[in-house]
């Protein structure tokens, strides 16, 4: 970013050291949104193929058939669990649910929007992932 | 259209994937994975139409969601009238052509024009 | 050429008063352009570290009356008070806290939703208005929220003012350095509102913002105006160490006692009916009495001081009713209140005197007026009550703007512009200040002018200290102190640093003679060696007025109404 | 310190020292910025701000930086220290754990000179979101007894009021981090604060005002703004209270 504005920048916005677990969510969840949004865009592509008949559409399942496109798979996997479970989290934390309510605050301060019932909704959305990343993976490379 | 109303659908229509993407990936999820990605079965799926329904439908929703989620990325990342109007058109613009290339698809199979 | 910018009406100073001030005259004169210039951005004024309350009478009906606050202010004031102005305030006040309220002040409530008050020191009644213990944040914040409906104020924020331009009679502008750029400007106007605040950084240990310098009743008196009582400096009983911070009369006020290392409230034996509750002068002389005769405490630093007691008060009133006070002992004392004592000080807090105005807030020159701490209309006299400050901003802000709309409204005939007093500013300050050359450090020779403030002119004062005192003041004066190391123009810190620090040799000075010159001990000023009040000689006010070599010193008579000096008692 | 050398005893309290890393920049002569090192020596009371007013005052004459009441209610002292927006005068160097503490201009404020930044857009969005009571302009400006507010409807809205307008949550927000037309954090918070007023009849006009393209949408609920608040405001809760009403979740 130009120095006259001073602004952080990309670099400063994907930071994960200074901001806790709620920083790290954030942009998982616009990494794991563009991603999606890159398979969705693969995918439509993909199913497309059905249209050259049988020969084209087995011809694009083998050349996805490798162990690259089954890891990129899982991964998508993964990424569409987080996206999903994170939403939902972000979409209530939105509406005004589960952020607390207004009181006086005490020091030393400590806000309740930022509490763990938003924590655990990260973490599990993080285990669910990954959960059902290993399973795609146990799947797709299980045979 | 008001921010708010963009925003809206944005959310409406996650909550509505949700719901049908788990069908289409529980469908995946009813035989083998292999099996399900079988020319025959995959054709059989599309020409089954509710299913086919179903899957324009998640087209449209994803579409609509995924497309505004990026001009909500690209319109934070840098600012300008022409930048964000750029950014606004273009989004649009790429919703759209993706939906109609998915329901050209789904439009010909059904059809039985493979 | 100096570039020029133009106001019709100029408010220096974005304190209680300044902005009070901007809404008055914006309200009454839609069509003015108003600009109000401020050293500091708005919201960074002093005013928004005041805690505890604002006095008013509000509950008429549960017993409080107007004249018992009048006559609670005249009498704390050690009857140096002008009682017509002390009327004044007390009969403004309610409406102002109701106004307030209105614009969005969140003021503490009781259960029935009405505005509570609480107990301060030196009143007859509960009557000091409170918004948790931060009441002057709360209030700046209501008053800037407030300014934001205005198209017509404009904020010249960070912009240094550095003198009055006049013709010997009438105001017409100012000069001033925008610091952000360092440029030097003319803004031209047809009247005045001085709100500069007070000065309390004369001294090192201080509750002020580190941005309280005299540098604007400096520039009033530079003008022509006189500095009015500017020896009475009220030192507020409870600073915490080592910053000075402030524990607001609140505490007290909710219960807090005072105790000396035998773990007496010895408040008792200085005035048993009021207890901590006496006026600040009364208490802060009583603690540092308590320390000389060898019932204080030392503080780890190794400075003497006595200790505040609030833990019966409780944790969960604490947390209600005193979070400020309680982030700040915890933060810069390590103390948690509801635990354990707080180490505390009489500390430098307010300046009762200022540029002398009338009733009105008017100074002697035409089209110019002063507010808030700035000003001396002296309503507090020799001695300030606690929550009265805030008060007297608010109404003096209110007068002093509407009455300087009516006197724009009124059209006022031009006349040619003094173009030799701006150059004669633009010398003072850039060959005088910026480009004078000398090789001591500006920021030592203040440390150590205040620091000799501190030391010679503190609760209790004498002949010998005071003289001693104002030899040092003009000895560092002379020391070749005046050079601006930074060079650069854009926000000169170092550059208004030092013309904080020319400023402060003045009105320093001011101060040690009228505490020279007072051989009385009235109020805040108390002499060791003239303990009795003199009212045969002494019951008037101190007038001082520039001159280059040595301020010239006058009296001004004090205004009794109803109520005749008696014996001050609590 | 500075402020009681006199009545202190300086040699009576052991001294540690860490080494002061300050950012310098004057937007006029450099073409960037540059760090200085001192060497400070600090007391478990020493905050940032006392550190950087001593190499002000006693190395280095001209060092910009902004402070005033030196307690934690003017926001006048933001800046990034070792990395995080914090106000100098509320952080001491004891508790910031580590040798070395540098002092940066805080992010997504442009900069004027070393320490002191920008602040009229904090000022312009506070502005625009109208930061007053809404209601009827005969009610408001009459000075005849209060309008009633319980105990807890003032609960309401009291933390938000807590603002000191120090801009750390916007130097934290990582939509400000890139959008420099996001209203952000500080005003909304501002918005609530008067929408949750019960003397307050504005709150349509409010959500108007901030239902925009860079309104209140572009908060994606990072809570780093709550995070750094030094007074306890959590302008995330406030915004995601606000959205609230937005979505039809509140009324
Ligand atoms: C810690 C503390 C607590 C207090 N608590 C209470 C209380 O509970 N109740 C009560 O009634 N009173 C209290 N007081 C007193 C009261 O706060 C002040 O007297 C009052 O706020 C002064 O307000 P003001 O508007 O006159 O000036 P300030 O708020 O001091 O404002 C001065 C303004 O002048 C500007 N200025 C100064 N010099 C220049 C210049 N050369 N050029 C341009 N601008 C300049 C500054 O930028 C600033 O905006 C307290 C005081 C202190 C120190
Ligand atoms: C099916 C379940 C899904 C849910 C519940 C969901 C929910 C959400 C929510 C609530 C947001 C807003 C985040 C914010 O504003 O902070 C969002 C953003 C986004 N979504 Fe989804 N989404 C889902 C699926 C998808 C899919 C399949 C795609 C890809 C096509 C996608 C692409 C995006 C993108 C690109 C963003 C913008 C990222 C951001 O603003 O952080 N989403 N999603
Ligand atoms: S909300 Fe907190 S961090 Fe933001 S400006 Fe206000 S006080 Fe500062
Ligand atoms: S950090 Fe920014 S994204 Fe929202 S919750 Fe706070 S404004
Ligand atoms: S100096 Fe006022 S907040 Fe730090």
């Amino acid at each position: 970013m130009t120095q006259d504005e001073n602004k952080e920048g990309v670099g400063g916005m994907i930071n994960p050291r200074r901001y806790g677990i709620e920083r790290v969510a954030y942009w998982l969840m616009r990494l794991s949104g563009l991603g999606l949004l890159a398979y969705f865009i693969g995918h439509i592509y993909e199913t497309s193929n059905i249209l050259r008949g049988q020969v084209g559409w087995t011809e694009l399942l083998e050349m996805t058939s490798t162990p690259f496109f089954h890891i990129i798979l899982s991964i998508v996997i993964a990424m569409c669990v987080f996206h999903t479970v994170n939403g939902i989290r972000v979409m209530l934390g939105h509406g005004g649910i589960g952020v607390g309510k207004p009181s006086r605050p005490d020091y030393p301060y400590d806000p309740a929007s930022q509490n763990y019932r938003h924590k655990i909704g990260i973490y599990s959305a993080i285990v669910l992932a990954a959960v059902a990343m290993m399973y795609g993976l146990a799947v797709l490379f299980g045979e | 259209m008001r921010e708010s109303t963009i925003m809206k659908i944005h959310y409406g229509t996650a909550l509505a994937a949700v719901a049908l993407v788990a069908v289409h990936i529980l469908m995946r999820l009813t035989m083998n994975f292999a099996e399900s990605l079988e020319y025959e079965t995959v054709l059989a799926n599309y020409k089954f139409i509710p299913y086919a329904l179903m899957l324009e439908l998640i087209l449209i929703l994803l579409s609509v969601h995924g497309f505004n989620g990026l001009r909500v990325i690209l319109l934070e990342l840098k600012q300008g009238r022409t930048y964000e109007k750029a950014v606004s058109y273009g989004c649009l613009a790429a919703m759209v052509g993706l939906i109609a290339y998915g329901s050209r698809t789904i439009i010909m199979v059904n059809m039985g024009m493979v | 050429m100096v570039d020029s910018i133009e106001f019709d009406l100029i408010i220096c100073g974005s304190g209680l008063a300044g902005l009070r001030a901007a809404i008055a005259a914006a309200k009454k004169g839609p069509n003015l352009k108003i600009g109000i210039v401020s050293k500091l951005q708005v919201m960074r004024s002093h005013s928004v570290s005041a805690e505890g309350g604002t006095a008013a009478v509000i509950c008429e009906d549960e017993g409080d009356t107007i004249e018992s606050h009048i006559y609670d202010t005249v009498k704390g004031s050690d009857f140096l008070a002008d009682q017509d102005v002390a009327e004044k305030l007390c009969v403004e006040m309610p409406k102002e806290i109701y106004q307030l309220e209105h614009w969005g002040m969140p003021w503490s409530r009781k259960d029935d939703g009405r505005i509570d008050q609480r107990n301060f020191g030196g009143y007859s009644f509960p009557r000091a208005t409170y918004a948790s213990d931060k009441v002057g944040f709360f209030e700046m914040q209501t008053l800037y929220d407030t300014c934001q409906k205005y198209e017509n104020i404009e904020y010249l924020n960070e912009w240094f003012a550095t003198s009055i331009v006049h013709d010997g009679r009438r105001f017409m502008g100012l000069t001033a350095i925008e610091l952000s750029s360092g440029t030097f400007y003319i803004i031209k106007g047809k009247a005045l509102i001085i709100a500069t605040g007070g000065a309390g950084r004369l001294y090192s240990f201080s509750t002020y913002a580190l941005s309280s310098t005299p540098d604007g009743l400096d520039m009033g008196f530079r003008a022509g105006m006189a500095l009015k009582d500017m020896e009475f400096v009220q030192f507020h009983p409870t600073g915490i160490l080592p910053s000075g911070i402030l524990i607001t009369e609140g505490a007290r006020g909710e219960g807090a006692y005072l105790l000396n290392n035998k773990g007496e409230r010895f408040m008792k034996n200085y005035a048993a009916s009021k207890m901590e509750l006496t006026p600040r002068d009364i208490v802060s002389r009583s603690i540092m009495t308590e320390i000389q005769e060898g019932r204080g405490f030392k503080h780890e630093t190794g400075v003497d001081c006595m200790k505040l007691d609030l833990r019966h008060i409780g944790d969960e009133v604490i947390k209600e009713k005193l979070g400020g006070i309680r982030e700040i002992s915890i933060k810069f004392s390590g103390v948690d209140p509801a635990k354990e004592l707080l180490d505390i000080r009489p500390v430098c807090h307010y300046m009762m005197g200022g540029l002398h105005t009338d009733i009105q807030g008017a100074t002697e020159m035409q089209g110019a007026w002063a507010a808030g701490e700035a000003a001396c209309n002296s309503v507090h006299g020799s001695n300030r009550l606690g929550a009265n400050s805030t008060s007297e901003c608010i109404v003096w802000g209110k007068i002093t703007g509407e009455l300087a709309v009516e006197y724009i409204q009124k059209g006022i005939p031009s006349i040619p512009w003094p173009h030799h007093l701006v150059v004669a500013e633009e010398k003072r300050i850039y060959d005088g200040i910026f480009r004078g050359n000398g090789d001591v450090n500006p920021y030592e020779i203040r440390q150590q002018l205040t620091d000799t403030m501190n030391d010679k002119a503190y609760v209790y004062r004498n002949e010998t200290d005071l003289v001693a005192g104002l030899k040092k003041i003009r000895e560092l004066k002379v020391q070749t102190w005046k050079h601006v190391d930074d060079k650069a123009k854009e926000y000169n810190t170092n550059f208004s640093n030092v013309m904080e620090l020319d400023s402060m040799f003045r009105v320093a000075e001011i101060v040690l003679i009228g505490a020279i010159n007072r051989k009385e001990s009235r109020g805040a000023h108390a002499r060791t060696d003239y303990t009795k009040r003199d009212d045969v000689n002494f019951l008037h006010h101190t007038l001082a007025y520039y001159d280059p070599n040595e301020p010239i010193m006058k009296t001004h008579p004090v205004t009794i109404t109803k109520y005749k000096p008696v014996e001050r008692k609590y | 310190m500075a402020q009681v050398s006199s009545v202190a005893d300086k040699q009576t309290t052991s001294s540690k020292s860490i080494t002061l890393r300050i950012s310098r920049y004057n937007p006029e002569y450099d073409d960037a910025s540059r760090f200085m090192e001192f060497n400070v020596s600090y007391e478990k009371w020493t905050t940032v701000l006392e550190a950087i007013l001593e190499v002000k005052q006693y190395f280095d004459h001209s060092v910009a930086v902004r402070y005033s009441c030196r307690q934690a209610t003017c926001g006048s002292c933001g800046m990034m220290i070792n990395g995080k927006p914090r106000l100098a005068c509320f952080t001491k160097i004891s508790e910031l754990d580590s040798n070395v503490v540098t002092v940066e201009p805080m992010s997504n404020f442009p900069i004027i000179r070393d320490l002191a930044v920008k602040f009229e857009r904090l000022f312009d969005t506070h502005h625009k979101i109208k930061p007053y009571l809404i209601r009827d302009d005969t009610e408001i400006e009459s000075d005849e007894k209060e309008f009633l507010q319980s105990p807890e409807e003032v609960e309401q809205y009291i933390q938000f009021a807590n603002c000191i307008k120090c801009g750390l949550c916007n130097a934290a927000c990582p939509t400000m981090a890139t959008d420099s037309s996001f209203v952000g954090p500080q005003a909304l918070a501002q918005a609530y604060r008067y929408v949750a007023d019960s003397r307050d009849k504005g709150k349509d006009s409010r959500l108007k005002m901030i239902d925009e393209s860079h309104g209140i949408w572009r908060c994606h609920f990072a809570g780093s703004c709550s995070q750094v608040c030094p007074k306890g405001v959590d302008p995330a809760m406030g915004i995601q209270l606000l959205r609230g009403y937005l979505l039809g979740f509140r009324s």
